[in-house]
This record gives C-alpha cells, structure tokens and sequence, in this order.
C-alpha cells in the first residue's frame, strides 16, 4: 500500500512516473504469456509480418519466373516432386512456397489498411452520429442504411472499372466499402458511453465538442473497434481472394493468397496443392489475428486488465 | 406499434433516393454501356449511333432526372442487355435468391446454435478450441473454394447431390452449405461469446439458486437471451446472403439476383442495376424491420413507441 | 413563492433558481414528435447562500440530478430561471456558459464512471485547467500536485489510471478536478453513495474541510439521509420533480412537517438495535404515480398515510408553514 | 425420369433418354432477339429456332438454306427465289415480305447489335410472295455469306407486328427446326422439335441448352451425366474428362486469333518497326500454345483465321522466335539497355487469357523488354479498347463473324486504324478497297493474301495463335464442331 | 452458542480462494459461524470483503475461477461440500433460497415474474402447472403485489424495483425453505421501500420460523434486522456478538471505526469519525492482522502475526490482538 508514503520533492514523484513507465512497458509481454492463444496467436502474426517483410530474402525462387518445363510439379514429398520445389509449382510453372512467402506482404497490405481505412471512415460517422443524435445522427444513419443496401460488390465493381486496380485502389475500395458496419457498432458505443459520467464531467467543466470526442469518446470506443476490425482483416484477406475471382482481385506480378487461390481452383481436382498451401496460409493468419483479437479484447477489458 | 411500422416504412423514402443517386452515379462513372454492347471491331461512328439512340448523349443531371422521372411512374426502364423492361427481370429473380438465402440461413442456424452453445459451455476446453479453428476454416474458406469442393465430392464422386442448377430441394443442399458455412462460422463465434456473456449475469445466478439444473439454465435461461445480439447479426447476414451470394450462384449456376447484379454492372446496363440494387434495398429495409420486430419479441424490455 | 425573493434580498445569495423545469420528450408519433413529456424537475424555486451547504435530498428519479445538470445548464431548462451572483444564466450562449461554468463544478455520484478510464490522474485533473486555459508547463504540473494534496492524493499518483484507485481514491481525485479551477459552487451529485461506510466519512470529511479552507458553497445531493444531515445546512425535500420541504437542517429535522419527509426520515434505519422497536415509524405505501402522466392534486396523495379529499384535488401551495421553513402539504403534521 | 416429364421441360437435365439433348455453355444467352445478339452462345440457339436464306455447312460452304434459287442481276442487284411450304411455329407462312422486314429491321435499327454488318444493304424490294430483290449499297462480294451470318434470320413480320419486341421476347417465333418453350434466364433455354419442320421433323424432341459458368461445374455436369455437350473446357480439366470413362474431349477451330494490337503512334517506342519485330522474334508462339493451351491452338502470323475466305496458307501455323536477334534489333533501336512497355491484357474474357499474357510478359522480359502487365476485368478492358486507350500493346482475341478476310482486315485501314494503332499503309488501303468491290473471288482472295503479308512484315497487329475450341462430349452422342462454334442439334446424333 | 442446540446451518472454516490469471485470490479464508433455527444472522463489512462469496459459497454455486478448499458446511448435519451437483439442487431454492442485490439483474428479462416464480415450485414440489400458477399467485399476494394475478404475466423490467425485489423475495419463500440467504437485498432501493421489504421479510421469518442471513454493508439494517452480527474484514470474520452487544460495545478496532464513520440521524456531531485507508485489496493483504494499517491502535505485533479469533467477554468473539487478555480472564 503506497497510500501512507509522502514523497515531496518533485524528483521523487518523476521517479515514480519513470517506474510506472517502466512496468507498463513489461506489462504487455507478461500479459501476453499469461494466456496460451494469445501467444500462439502473437507468435503466428509475428511470423507472418516478420515473413511479410523479409520475403524477398526468403523467397527460394522468383515468385514470378515461369518455367514451363516444370509446370504443375506436385511437393517434393510426392512422386514426381523435387525438392527444388518444395510445395510444388503452378501452371506456369512458378514455385510455389515462393508465391506464398511473396503473397504474405499483399494478403496483409490489404488486409490491414482496408480495415484502417473502414475504420477511420467508420469511426469518424459512427462519432458523429452517435454523440451528436438527432437530425446529424438521422442523416447519417439514413446514409448508413443506403450503403448497406447497396451492395458491396457494385461499389468494387465500379470503382475498380473506373480506376485501374492497383493494392492502394483496393484497399481503399474495400475500406469503403466495410466502413458501415463500423460505423454502426461505433454509433452504438458512442451512445453509452456519451451517458457515462466522465462525459458529462468534461462537458460540466467546459470542454468543447470536439475535444470531449476526441479525448474522452475516442478512446473508449478504440478496444471493441480493435476486436471488431482484427475479425475484419481476416474477412478482407478472403474477400480479396473472392474478388480475383470476379478478375478484380490484385494484379500480376503482384501476388496474393486471394489470387492463387483463384488461380488455382481449376486445378482443384487435379493439382491440389495450387490451392491447398495458399487455403492453408490463410487459414493460419486468420486464426492468428483472432487468437491476437480475442487476447487483445481480454486486455483491454478494464475488468480484466483489472485494479492490479 | 402501427405508428412505428409507418414510421419505418417512411424512412425508406430518404434512403430510397440517396441509393439511386448513388447507383446512378456509380454505373455513370463506370463508363459506357455502348462499348460493351458492340462488337470488338465496330467502328466510333456504330458505337456513337447508338449511343443517340439510347440517349445516352445528355448531360448526366438530365439523365438522372429523367431516369427518376420515370422512378416514380414505377417505370426503371429497359435493360440493355436484355432489351427488356428492368424490373420483372430482378422480380424473376427473387423466388431463387430468396430460397438460397432461407436455406442458407437454415444451415447456419442449424450448425451455429448447438456449435455456439457447446463450445461457450466448455470454454477453453479442447472442444472449445476445435469450435474456434472450426468456425475460423469456415471463415476462412472461399465461397468458390468450398463450393467446387463440395462439388468435386458429394456431386461428382459420390453422386449424392446433383451438380448444380435449381429445381428440387436436393438442388438446394449443396449451394445452401457453401453459403451458410462462413455464416454459420461467424454466428458460432457471436453465439459463443453472447452466452459466455450471459452466463455471468445475475439472473443465470439466481436460476442457479433455485435449483434448476445447469441444461435447463442453459437451454431456457441463457438461450433466449443470448439469441438477441444474434439477431442483430443475423439480419446483417441475411442482407449480405440476398445481394452477395454470387459466387455460389456461379460455381452452382444458381439464377440468382447476385449473378443478374454482377453481369448488369459489367454490362453497365444502368436499369436492371438500379432496379436490382432498388429492390434489394427494399428486402434489406424490410429484413431490418422484421428483425427489429423480432428483437422485440424477444426482448420484452423494448417497446414501440 | 413570493417568499424565496424575499429571502434572496436578505442573504448574500450566489445561486438562485426559480420555477425551474425540465420536461423530457418521450418520442412518440410519427416523426418523433412528441406530446408527452416526463416531468422530471417541475417548478422547482431554490436559493443558495455563499458559503452554505444547501443538502437535496429524495427518492431516486425524483428529479434531483437533473435539477444539478440544469443548473449547469448541461441540460437545458424548459422555463424557469437561473441566476449565479446577480446574473442571468438562464439564456446565456455556450460561449458564456463556458465562463460560468469555470465557477461551477460538479462531483458526481460513480467514482468508477466519471472518471475516464483512459486518461491518467495527471490529465483528468489538468483538463479544467487546460480548457480554460489557466496553467501550462511547470506552472500547471505544480498545480496539480497542489490539488492532489489537498485532497490527500499522493503526488506519485499522477501517472496512474484511474482502474489502479480505489473507491474513495477515486472520489478524490474526482473533488481534486472540482477544485482545479477554484469555483465558488461546487455541486456534488451523490458523492458518496457508491462508496463504502468507511470511506464515505473520508470524504464528507474532506468536502467539509475543504469548505471552510477555500469558503465553498455546495449543493449535495444524495438520498442517503444521514448523510445530508451530517453536511449540510439547510435541506430541500423533493418528490416527483417537486421541492416539498425546504428548512435549515436542525428545523426539518425536529419539526419535520411533509408526510413525505416523515416517511422518510423514519425509514432510515438506524444503527442502534435498542431503537428497533421504536413504533413512530411511518410506513409509506409503495404506490407511484405515472411520471408522464400526474395526478392534478398533490403528487403524494396516492402514497401518503394522512390523505384527504382535498389532497386529490387540490395542488398544495409552497407556503412558510415556520420561520424559515416551507413545505407543501395541505395539512402538514405539526408537533 | 420419363420422356413425358422431359417433355414438359421440367427436369430435363438427366438427358439419358434418346430424344433430349442437353448442352452445357458458358454463358447465358441474353436475349432473344436474334438480331440484336452477337454472342456464339445466342447464335447456338437462335440458329435452331430460326432461318436464314442461307447457311454454311460442316465445311464452311454457303448454302442456300430458305432459297429455292438466287441470281446476280447486276453488281448491286441481287435477286431470290424463297422455298415454298416454309412455315413459322405459329403454323404462318414464310414469305418475301417476312425477309424483307426481317432485313430492313436490322438494316434500319441502329440500336441492334447486328446493325453495323447490316449498313451495305441499301433495299430490298419484295416482287412476289416468294420472290424478292436486295440492292447493295455498291457491289457486294460477300452479300451472300452476310446472308448466312447471324442476323439475317427471318422473323415473322405479322407476329412481330402484332405483339411487339417485348412479347416477341417473351414467346419468340421463327421458321427453324426447334421452337422456343421456355427461357430461364441464367439457368436454360428449353426448345422443343417442330415437327412441321420444311424439312422435316427434327432429330430431338427436346433441348436443353444450360448455361454453368463455372469450368469445372460445367465438367461436373458432364461427368454424372446430367449434360451431353459441355462446350469451353478450359485445358486444365482435360484430364478429368478424358480420364473419365463415357465422355470424352472433342476439339476444334474456332476464327478467334489472338493477337497484340501494337501502337504505331508517331512517339511511342512501338513506333519503330525494329521494336516491333523484335517483340515478335521475342515471343515463343508456339511454347505458348503447347504448354498453357496444351496445343489447343495453332500459332499464326495473320489476322485472317484458316478456313475463312481469303486467308494466307503462309502464315498459318507458323510463327517467328529468336530472342538473340530481337535483342540486336532493339540494339540498333537504340534500347540497348532495354525498355519499358505497358501491355494490357483481358482476365476471365479468353480461355487462359491471363496465364497467356503472364507469359508473354516473361518472355518479352528475357529480351530485356521490362512489361508493365495491366490484367483487367473484361468490361474494364474493353472499355480501354474501345475508347483507344491502349499503350503499346494490347492483347485481344478478334473472330471473324463472316468468314471473310474482308472482315477481319478492315483494321488495317486507315478509318479503323486511327487512334489505335495509328497505321497507315498505302499500298493497304489501295488493295482493301479494290477488294471490298472486286465480284471475282480469286483476285480479291489474291489482294487479301498480299495484305497479310504485308502486315505480317509491319506488325500493326502481333498476331500470336488461332484458338482452338474444346468440348467435352457424352459418348452417348456423337458432334463434330465447327469453325463458326455454331451447334446445329440436328448435326448431332445418338450413337 | 448453546452446546446442546444443534445449529440448523453450520460454517467450519470455510475457505473459498479464486484462482485468477493474477494469482490466488483468498475471498473467504477461515470462516466459521453457525446459524440456529428461526435466527437472523447479519453479515456485515464493506464491499469486497467476501461477504457474498460466503454466501454463494454456501450454495455452492462459485462460478469459474473460484473454488471452495477448505472447510465444512454443515447443514442440517449434512456437509453440503460433499454433495452432488444433483443433490445440491434439490436443496438451492427447496431448503436454502437466496435472495439477490440486484433486483433488476437478477430476474430474466424475457420471462414473465410469474413463470420465473412457478419454475421454482414445479421444480421442487410435486405440482402441476395450474397448481404452480396458483400457488405463485398466492406467493405474490402474500409478498404485497398488488393485483397478482394480474402481474403475474408482467416482465420483469415493467415492476419497480420495490415489487422485483418482492418478486425475488417470492421466489426464495416458494418453497417454505428453512434457511433464507439475504445478500444485499435492498441496496438498489429507496429507504421508504426498503423499510417495507424489510418488514415483510421479519414478519414472513416469524411465520415460518425461518433462519435468516442477511449480508449487507448498512449497519444499520443490521440493528434492525438481526439476532447476531457477523462482522468481515478482508475475508475473514474479524467480530461476531450479539447485535444488542455488538452495538452497545464494538471490540475489535474496526467495528468501532464502522460504526463511528457513520452520520447518524439523532445524534449530532461536527467531526465524523473516520477509518483512515482502504479497504486492502484480496490478492495483495498485508501480514500479519489484515487490519493493522489502518488501526490507530495497532502494536508491533499485529505487523507480523495474524490473530486468531479470540472468545471474549459477553459471548463475543474477537480476532484482535488487544482482546487476547480478555480470554484469558475468562
Ligand atoms: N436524458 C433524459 N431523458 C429522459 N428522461 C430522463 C433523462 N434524464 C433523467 N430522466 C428522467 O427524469 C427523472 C429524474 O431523473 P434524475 O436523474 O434527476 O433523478 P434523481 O433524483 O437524480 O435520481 P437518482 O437518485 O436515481 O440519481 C427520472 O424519471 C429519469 O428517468
Ligand atoms: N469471479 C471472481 N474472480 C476473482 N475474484 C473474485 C471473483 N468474485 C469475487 N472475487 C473477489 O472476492 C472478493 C470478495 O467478493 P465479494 O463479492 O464476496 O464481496 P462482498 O463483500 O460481497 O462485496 P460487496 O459488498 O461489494 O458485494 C472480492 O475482493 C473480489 O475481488
Ligand atoms: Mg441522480
Ligand atoms: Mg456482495
Ligand atoms: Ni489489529
């Protein structure tokens, strides 16, 4: 109990700002090891960023050299494999661990910053709307509605018709496209979270708007965002792969999960590794950002995280 | 409870307009229909001439204002690529979507509740984790992916189902697991954390005291209290089912809207578009409203007024 | 009515509300317009004199917190008047408002709600200071360890989250940001209903101690009963949106001449098993009316154990029954 | 299921009895105005409910199909005798007033698809009920192969008049062997025979024409017999369907060529012709077709397809690759270090589209041509197309919907060529319009030949592969296919 | 305690610990009472003490993390410890009922009061659902609401939080149970309502004689309500006495201090009395008495050693090291 401790110089009280500083920088890893899916969930993100950002050194083989004398060679523990390529190769003939390992810094590109842009566009209405209620919160809830009746796939559609498809194109399409969901889930938070006594203790003291949603609403809203969007980079690393099935998914050379699962459902009956290794890249990755999601949720959980 | 149904039904109007704004600005912007009406090796002076005849040549507001003109004649125009009235052609469509859509939704209840419930029963147990890697693999998996799968084995090896198209209810088997797969996955998920929630309120305690037994806490004082989140999603789910089923309408050759929505948008065919994003707005309003009544019915905190 | 102008002339008032009210729309028709309104606060008339502690107490929903945010003018008053030293506030901008509210602060009834969990200690005391731009820097960082002795925080508190307090701790820091900006008026909403025993003499302790230090003026709200009587100097009664009682604290208490009041008091039980038995007890029937919808005599009538025809009919008069004291009851006990 | 059931078109697609056959394509047809169609899938159908006055046979051969004799009464006037006893599926008569409506609808209204085929026709005078005269707009070598081309089918006049567009749609009546019975868009057409047929009743009682986009769905059709003919089987499902015992793959011609639309444009670096041949010699025409296409395809250095009139034996199955010598001739161009082009590409348009222009990209890549690869959606892509905004290549597959050279060497003139690929040959131009009037076959087949060769040498177009189609085939019937992809049911027959 | 009355309900040491991510919480460590037919215990200390832990504890019914790992609840004899889930049913809500803080919270929102009341009697008594019905219907009648048959198709959020807390009370009292747990029964409710529950749970004690323990942190219900006094601190008992003893002479430091810190109606005073500190958290007690950093009062020794509770005079029972010599003048 550091209740009866005076400590009266200004040092002093630097000192202990230093310390609690400190134990807020260990807090994380220790919080981290204490539950067993959140470090499975941690290690697998890691190895996929750090996957992501070294791919090219990784990569045994040009992901994008094809060599038509080893087209559709199965992995190397099968007949008929080499050990040149370890998971196989695809139509063209283009190794395919190196697809994958190359496709990782796609997958996750989309997969997060779409999720950022739905985010800050999702964030930003669902705010508005749901601090200042009334008419603002009628019209953009009215606008809420009419996106989500308007379906997804005609937004992509068109915008990738008017712009060429390129990574930043899609995620801001996709972005676009999911901010509603966000936007509904923040109005939601927003409205309780305006009632809660903080709020009303800022507005009693004078604080502009602006400010109380900035620092007061923002910030408590950020962990059920944070749950809520880790499941969205998951959705959006498989719509990806469902719009290269519709052909506006990313664009050779640039690779993708989505896009080799796409390229490789033809051969789903006969070659099934073009598919199979991407599948299960994916499925990995999703399973890791939800383990990490879940485990953040946990944190973040002022119950949980708990009064020490 | 009249009063508000109106109500609702009122709200419909604004958001009405802002989607054919919107959709008409969207195909505007797509870019010319007429270029995907002719052949590869017509010529500027065919394309422009058609481009006359449809009138295609106006300033966009005067467009938009004529198409709304018509709007509210209830007439959408006639589809390019059909060269028929928009409007039945969406209609005609409906029967399928709606039928994938319920089935869909049927597979996904089925599969959610029990899953859900199971696993928030055994948390952090090893059924638990299996649940969760379960339901992240069916999220996880391409509509497409899943859909040829399921066809590569139970149509073609095994020859349980039939491969595709629509007819009998066996038809429906197939597509409605690809589609209510990832659904399902997702509603586990919801289904599980909405009970864990549950589980710790007072009222679960206090069924506890009384000596019910834990089956019957779970089954007849959790559950109906856990649907109510569920709902909400669910009727999420249902719009997305509506207007995204389309690559399971592809890989089954299902005639569904999503196809029709898919080839109006390429083709640029403005009418069928607006026709079909129009009335699936209507359905997702309307899904919305009947889930809102549901969630009242479930939840008898929530009043009309 | 007529009496509390009266009485304004005579003390040195800083805060004077009269024939306040706040009705809230309860939506219905069509397009959300509304024909019905619950009352929460219907005609209340108040005055507050510099340097006294004015205690509101009553059911809970009987409009006292709302009465507390109106004054702030974080809701806004359906009619009525507000006046703080003199001036009008009632209609003033929010750019004005913001001024006046540098002299009002408020302490709230959840330690564990008002306090935003995210933000340190140091931030939620400095945001008064910021906003109004009071202090920076080095000046602002003294200030704080200022506010957080006085309210007995420890200064190497400042970086901790609010999560990492307990209760009572909270509570303080709570009052510290009352402080920060030296208002004269400082209403407190419940300060001390969510706190345990033990620590909610903590911290009526505190607010006493800090009135007398820096010449405050309060207004405390609470239902708890002995709590009020502890701190405060005078007592306003209210039931159902209404101040039924309103006497300096030793009056209500030996002459206490609402029904309601009665009731009250009576119910609180006391901490002394010999007094069990005692048989003045006045059991009040559990017997509300409808909020939106009030009977057009006296709002007791359907719970009050002395009612009578007249009650039903009649809305009573605010009237000074003694000196100094005011109730509205047709037939009030006299002792 | 019965025949009785099939019959009433319910559920048709078990397809195991003798009398219904159900086809699988990749598309849906998307109306049924046979003029304003001009997909092969629509062309599969309507050439069974419909006649033209003539038609081509297995061979490609224009024969008369609705004429009992024709005449060429001067280098614009062209005069036919119709066959007698010739009815619609409404029990009408087919008469010269049913053509001349028919051809004048097509000929008139520009907002049919067929329209732009149509524009040399300039009148057509009825003389009897079976007798009637077309004036074309100056002489017209390949009036009757138009007259064979879809388009120029023969609609009911009184039906069409008296019901409309709208319900002509909804129940559409032609002269032809098959009459409509239901359409379900996205799902099947079923036709039925008509057994008043002029010339007789037809083979099948019932066809099913399915449309399953998705290959292997279509392959799966195939396989547990639920479709007959599955057309487009894109290589990689080869295996399934030879391997499988009772179907089997059937492969074809089709007039497609595949081929680089170069940019000629005075600034761009295709402009130089040392570029462009060099971008030919660095193309491995035939690695392509043997490995991605599996050989379905025959690498050619012309737009015009074998088996159209006026094509050039030289330049079939034949290509040009030396990457050492490209790499010299863009020495001499001045790219020593090599260059930079954009090539835009279709995706989901052609079988293996993307895969093809991928590797395009990589070869042109070993000539040290750096290719900035942009694989569209096919609407976005023709967009680019039409509104001639390509770079310096662009690849595209263009069919000859006439069979005639004329057809598919329009784009080198100048008219077509400007803002595309802005080619302009003298010498072209002068042969293409002697051409397009010249009534004697073999010299206009001479000019045509001496055009590609000269296209060939200048490379407005990089010509890559004729494409082949494929089908897989119940062995339960047998099918040949076409050049035109066009299928006759009743060319179709049970084994 | 009478040697010759066999308690109705007796508590040896019981000890519930919650096993938390954080570590070991100790909620209940030691806690032994007992509780005689037709007596009203009271449970008294400040929140988070381990005064409702205690009391689900009895029922068995420590959700997740928390664990009872130690000690005997003897009931009627029996030790509920050793029961089966199954047995322990047919005793929750028969033999023991308990009665919730929050009446709001603690009643399913999606049943009516009446199905929520006639689940508890068809479960344990054999009747049908009309016989159910009725004997809910007479069950609210008895507990004050008004128009019962009325509201017993009401929800729950319809009633104020006077009647739901009678709801509940209903509940527990369906089945005539001889031990009613009372945790906080009227914390979310007003004084003039919570006189009335109050009243009505005396008279229905005195009809069906039955026990009661009723945990709060409101002294002064206490004085009212209760025979005996049970005061917590910090998971262990820290006093217990008679209530008239406990009132008139508080021993242990802490007593003191609650009962000093509280305003009273009719006395007045210009200081409150206060108890300086908090209230330690679980997981992290100090040695020796849990007490000691905020006693005034506190000796070198209360630093390093847990007191034991001593028997002091009047029938108290103290865990104080300044009541040690008291004993053993005993
Ligand atoms: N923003 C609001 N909208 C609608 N009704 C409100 C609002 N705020 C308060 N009320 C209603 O006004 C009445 C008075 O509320 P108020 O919070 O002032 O009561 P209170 O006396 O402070 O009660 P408590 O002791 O529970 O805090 C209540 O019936 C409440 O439901
Ligand atoms: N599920 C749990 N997990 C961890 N600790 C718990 C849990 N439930 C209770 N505790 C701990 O046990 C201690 C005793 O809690 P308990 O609820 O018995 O207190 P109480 O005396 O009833 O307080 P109150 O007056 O607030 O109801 C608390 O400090 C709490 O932190
Ligand atoms: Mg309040
Ligand atoms: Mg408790
Ligand atoms: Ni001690």
């Amino acid at each position: 109990m550091e209740v009866n401790i005076k400590t009266n110089s200004l040092a002093d009280a630097n000192n202990c700002i230093a310390k609690s500083k400190q134990s807020s920088l260990w807090r994380w890893p220790k919080l981290l090891l204490q539950s067993k899916t959140g470090t499975v969930g941690f290690l697998i993100v890691f190895v996929v960023v750090f996957v992501a950002v070294f791919a090219d050194s990784l990569a045994p083989h040009n992901p994008a050299a094809n060599n038509l004398g080893d087209m559709l060679k199965p992995p190397a523990w099968l007949d008929g494999g080499t050990s040149a390529y370890l998971l196989g190769t695809d139509n063209l003939g283009r190794d395919i661990l190196s697809r994958i390992i190359l496709g990782t810094r796609v997958s996750l590109l989309v997969g997060i910053f779409s999720v950022v842009v739905a985010g800050i566009i999702g964030i930003l209405i669902g705010i508005l709307a749901g601090y200042y209620g009334g008419l603002i919160d009628n019209i953009l809830m009215r606008i809420v509605d009419s996106f989500l009746a308007i379906p997804s796939i005609l937004f992509i559609l068109v915008v990738l018709a008017v712009f060429e498809p390129s990574i930043m194109v899609l995620i801001i399409v996709i972005g676009f496209t999911n901010w509603v969901t966000y936007a509904r889930v923040v109005r939601g938070e927003v409205l309780s979270i305006k009632e809660r006594e903080f709020v009303k203790a800022s507005k009693s003291i004078g604080t502009r708007n602006g400010i109380i949603m900035l620092k007061h609403i923002f910030p408590n809203i950020i962990s059920s965002f944070i749950v809520i969007s880790t499941l969205s980079v998951a959705t959006t690393i498989i719509l990806e792969a469902s719009l290269s099935f519709l052909g506006l998914g990313i664009q050779p050379p640039e690779i993708s999960w989505g896009g080799m699962l796409t390229d490789g459902r033809n051969y789903l009956a006969t070659n099934w590794w073009l598919v199979t290794f991407p599948g299960i890249a994916i499925t990995v990755t999703v399973l890791g950002i939800i383990f990490l999601g879940d485990w953040l949720r946990d944190v973040l959980d002022p119950r949980t995280q708990g009064r020490k | 409870m009249k009063k508000y149904l109106i109500r609702r039904l009122l709200q419909l109007i604004p958001v009405l307009f802002i989607i054919t704004f919107v959709v008409f600005v969207l195909v505007y912007l797509a870019g010319d229909p007429v270029s995907l009406m002719l052949p590869e090796d017509a010529s500027e002076e065919d394309r422009e001439a058609l481009r006359e005849a449809l009138g295609l040549n106006e300033p966009f507001l005067y467009q938009y204002f004529h198409f709304l003109g018509d709007l509210i004649s209830g007439d959408f125009g006639t589809s390019f690529r059909y060269s028929q009235e928009a409007l039945p052609l969406v209609l005609e469509r409906l029967p399928a979507t709606f039928e994938l859509a319920a089935a869909s939704m049927l597979v996904a209840i089925v599969l959610a509740i029990p899953l859900g419930i199971f696993s928030a029963r055994k948390r952090n147990s090893f059924v638990d984790l299996f649940i969760t890697g379960g339901s992240v693999l069916g999220k996880a998996m391409p509509n497409f992916w899943l859909g040829i799968m399921l066809i590569l084995m139970l149509a073609v090896n095994y020859q349980i189902f039939p491969v595709s198209g629509r007819g009998t209810f066996v038809h429906l088997v197939l597509p409605a697991i690809t589609l209510g797969t990832g659904v399902a996955a997702e509603m586990t998920r919801l289904i599980r954390s909405s009970m864990l929630e549950i589980l710790h309120q007072d009222y679960i305690r206090t069924a506890k005291s009384k000596g019910v037994s834990d089956t019957l806490v779970i089954f007849k004082h959790a559950f109906r209290n856990s649907l109510i989140p569920v709902v909400t999603i669910t009727s999420l789910q249902i719009s997305h089912l509506v207007s995204g089923a389309l690559i399971t309408e592809t890989v089954f050759s299902w005639p569904g809207l999503g196809q029709l929505l898919v080839q109006a948008v390429n083709g640029r065919d403005m009418a069928v578009v607006q026709a079909a994003v129009f009335v699936i707005a209507i359905l997702v309003i309307v899904i919305n409203l009947i889930t809102d009544l549901v969630y009242r019915l479930l939840d008898p905190r929530i009043n009309y007024s | 009515m007529t009496m509390t102008n009266e009485t304004e002339t005579n003390h040195d008032c800083l805060l004077r509300i009269e024939g306040l009210k706040k009705y809230f729309p309860i939506p219905s028709g069509l397009f959300g317009k509304s024909k019905q309104f619950l009352k929460a606060v219907d005609g209340v008339d108040l005055f507050v004199k510099k340097g006294e502690t004015l205690g509101i107490v009553g059911e809970s929903g009987c409009g006292k917190s709302t009465t507390g945010n109106t004054i702030l003018r974080l809701l806004e008053p359906t009619e009525g008047k507000i006046v703080f030293e003199g001036k009008d506030i009632t209609r003033l901008s929010e750019r004005g408002m913001q001024k006046i509210r540098k002299d009002i602060q408020m302490v709230f009834q959840d330690p564990f709600s008002s306090l935003n969990p995210r933000m340190r200690v140091f931030d939620i005391i400095a945001e008064p200071l910021r906003t109004h731009k009071a202090a920076k820097g080095r000046v602002l960082e003294e200030k704080i360890f200022e506010l957080m002795e006085t309210v007995g925080l420890d200064r190497s508190f400042v970086r901790r989250y609010p999560h990492e307090f307990s209760g009572g701790q909270r509570q303080r820091i709570g009052i510290a940001r009352a402080l920060a900006l030296k208002p004269k008026l400082i209403i407190c909403d419940e300060p001390v209903s969510a706190l345990d025993v033990s620590i909610q003499a903590q911290i009526l302790n505190l607010l006493l101690e800090l009135q007398k230090k820096f010449n405050l003026t309060y207004i405390f709200i609470a239902h708890g009963i002995p709590a009020v009587k502890y701190i405060s100097d005078r007592i306003a009664v209210m039931y159902m949106g209404e101040v039924v009682e309103l006497a300096g604290k030793e009056e209500l208490f030996s002459h206490t001449m609402h029904p309601y009041t009665s009731g009250l008091i009576s119910a609180v039980p006391l901490p002394d098993p010999t007094l069990r038995e005692r048989n003045n007890r006045i059991l009040l029937e559990e017997d509300f009316p409808d909020q939106t919808n009030l009977p057009k005599g006296c709002r007791f009538y359907s719970r009050c154990p002395f009612r009578k025809d007249k009650c039903k009919e009649e809305k009573p008069l605010f009237r000074e029954v003694r000196k100094e004291h005011v109730v509205s009851c047709h037939y009030p006990i006299i002792q | 299921s019965s025949t009785r059931e099939n019959e009433k078109g319910t559920k048709g697609e078990t397809g195991k009895d003798k009398t219904t056959l159900v086809l699988a394509q990749s598309a849906d047809i998307t109306t049924m105005d046979p003029q304003n169609s001009l997909s092969t899938t629509g062309d599969r159908v309507f050439r069974n409910m419909f006649n033209r006055l003539f038609y081509r046979d297995a061979n490609m051969e224009v024969q008369p199909e609705l004429v009992e004799a024709y005449e060429n009464v001067d280098d614009v006037t062209w005069k036919f005798k119709l066959k007698q006893g010739v009815t619609f599926h409404n029990g009408d008569p087919l008469t010269a007033e049913d053509v001349k409506f028919s051809l004048e609808r097509v000929m008139n209204d520009q907002t049919l698809k067929e329209y732009p085929y149509f524009t040399q026709l300039a009148k057509i005078k009825v003389i009897d009920d079976l007798t009637l005269e077309i004036i074309t707009d100056g002489p017209m070598p390949t009036l009757l192969r138009l007259l064979a081309k879809s388009g120029a089918d023969v609609i009911p006049k009184k039906y069409f008049e008296e019901v409309g567009l709208k319900e002509f749609q909804k129940k559409p009546i032609g002269s032809g062997p098959y009459q409509f019975v239901e359409w379900k868009r996205d799902d099947r057409v079923v036709l039925e025979a008509y057994p008043d047929y002029f010339d007789g009743a037809p083979k099948w009682k019932e066809v099913i024409v399915r449309a399953i986009p998705e290959s292997s769905t279509r392959v799966g059709e195939l396989l547990t017999g639920g479709v007959d003919i599955a057309t487009d089987i894109p290589p990689n499902e080869w295996d399934r369907v030879n391997g499988d015992e009772g179907v089997s793959l059937v492969t074809g011609d089709t007039t497609r060529i595949m081929l680089l639309v170069v940019r000629t444009t005075e600034g761009s670096v295709t402009a130089d012709p040392k570029v462009r041949e060099a971008i030919d010699l660095a193309i491995n025409e035939k690695a392509i077709v043997d490995s991605v296409l599996k050989g379905t395809g025959v690498p050619v250095r012309s737009r015009v397809p074998e088996g159209v009139i006026g094509s050039n034996p030289d330049l079939y199955d034949a290509y040009v690759y030396d990457v050492e010598k490209a790499k010299k001739l863009l020495a001499e161009a001045g790219f020593k270090d090599g260059l930079e082009i954009t090539l835009t590409a279709p995706k989901g348009r052609y079988p293996l589209d993307g895969e093809v222009a991928q590797l395009i990209a990589s070869m042109l890549g070993e000539a040290g041509i750096k290719v900035n690869l942009k694989l569209l959606e096919s609407s976005a892509f023709l967009d680019i197309y039409n509104s001639n905004s390509n770079e310096e290549l662009l690849m595209i597959g263009l069919a000859d919907g006439l069979l005639d050279a004329s057809y598919s060497l329009v784009h080198y003139t100048k008219e077509r060529a400007t803002g595309q690929t802005d080619y302009y040959n003298e010498k072209v131009e002068k042969l293409y319009h002697d051409a397009g009037r010249n009534l004697n076959e073999e010299e206009r087949i001479k000019q045509y030949q001496e055009i590609q060769a000269i296209i060939a040498e200048e490379r407005p177009h990089i010509t890559l592969f004729q494409q082949g189609s494929n089908y897989g085939v119940s062995d339960r019937v047998e099918f040949k296919p076409r050049l035109d992809e066009v299928i006759n049911f009743s060319d179709i027959s049970v084994k | 305690m009478s040697e010759a009355e066999t308690p109705l309900l007796e508590v040896r040491n019981l000890q519930t610990h919650f096993f938390t991510e954080l570590g070991v919480v100790p909620s209940v460590n030691g806690v032994s009472f007992s509780v005689k037919k037709g007596e009203t215990i009271g449970i008294v200390g400040e929140s988070g003490c381990g005064k409702s832990v205690t009391s689900l504890s009895l029922l068995q019914l420590i959700s997740d993390p928390g664990k009872i790992v130690g000690g005997e609840i003897l009931f009627n004899g029996e030790d509920l410890t050793r029961l089966s889930n199954k047995q322990m049913r047919k005793i929750r809500g028969n033999k023991i009922s308990m009665i919730f803080q929050e009446p709001l919270t603690s009643l399913n929102p999606v049943f009516t009061i009446g199905s929520q009341i006639s689940e508890a009697i068809r479960l344990h008594q054999n009747v049908n659902k009309e016989e159910a019905k009725e004997k809910a219907i007479v069950m609210l009648k008895k507990v004050g609401i008004p128009r019962a048959e009325k509201h017993y198709y009401s929800f729950p959020h319809l009633l104020s939080g006077g009647m739901r807390q009678r709801v509940m009370i209903a509940i527990a009292l369906s089945c005539n149970p001889q031990l009613l747990i009372a945790d906080e029964p009227t914390t979310a409710l007003d004084v003039t309502i919570q006189a009335q529950i109050l009243l009505l749970m005396k008279q229905l004690s005195t009809e069906y004689q039955t026990s009661i323990i009723i945990i709060t942190h409101d002294l002064g219900l206490v004085a009212e309500m209760a025979d005996r006094v049970v005061v917590m601190y910090a998971g262990q008992i820290v006093e217990q006495n008679n209530v008239y003893e406990l009132f008139k002479n508080p021993k242990h430091p802490y007593t003191k201090g609650l009962l000093n810190s509280i305003p009273k109606i009719h006395q007045l005073k210009d200081q409150l009395e206060s108890i300086e500190g908090n209230v330690p958290i679980p997981s992290q007690l100090p040695a020796g008495c849990k007490f000691h950093p905020r006693c005034a009062a506190a000796l070198e020794k209360c630093r390093f050693q847990d007191p034991p509770l001593f028997q002091a005079k009047q029938g108290a029972e103290v865990r104080c090291w300044l009541h040690q010599e008291e004993v053993i003048g005993v």
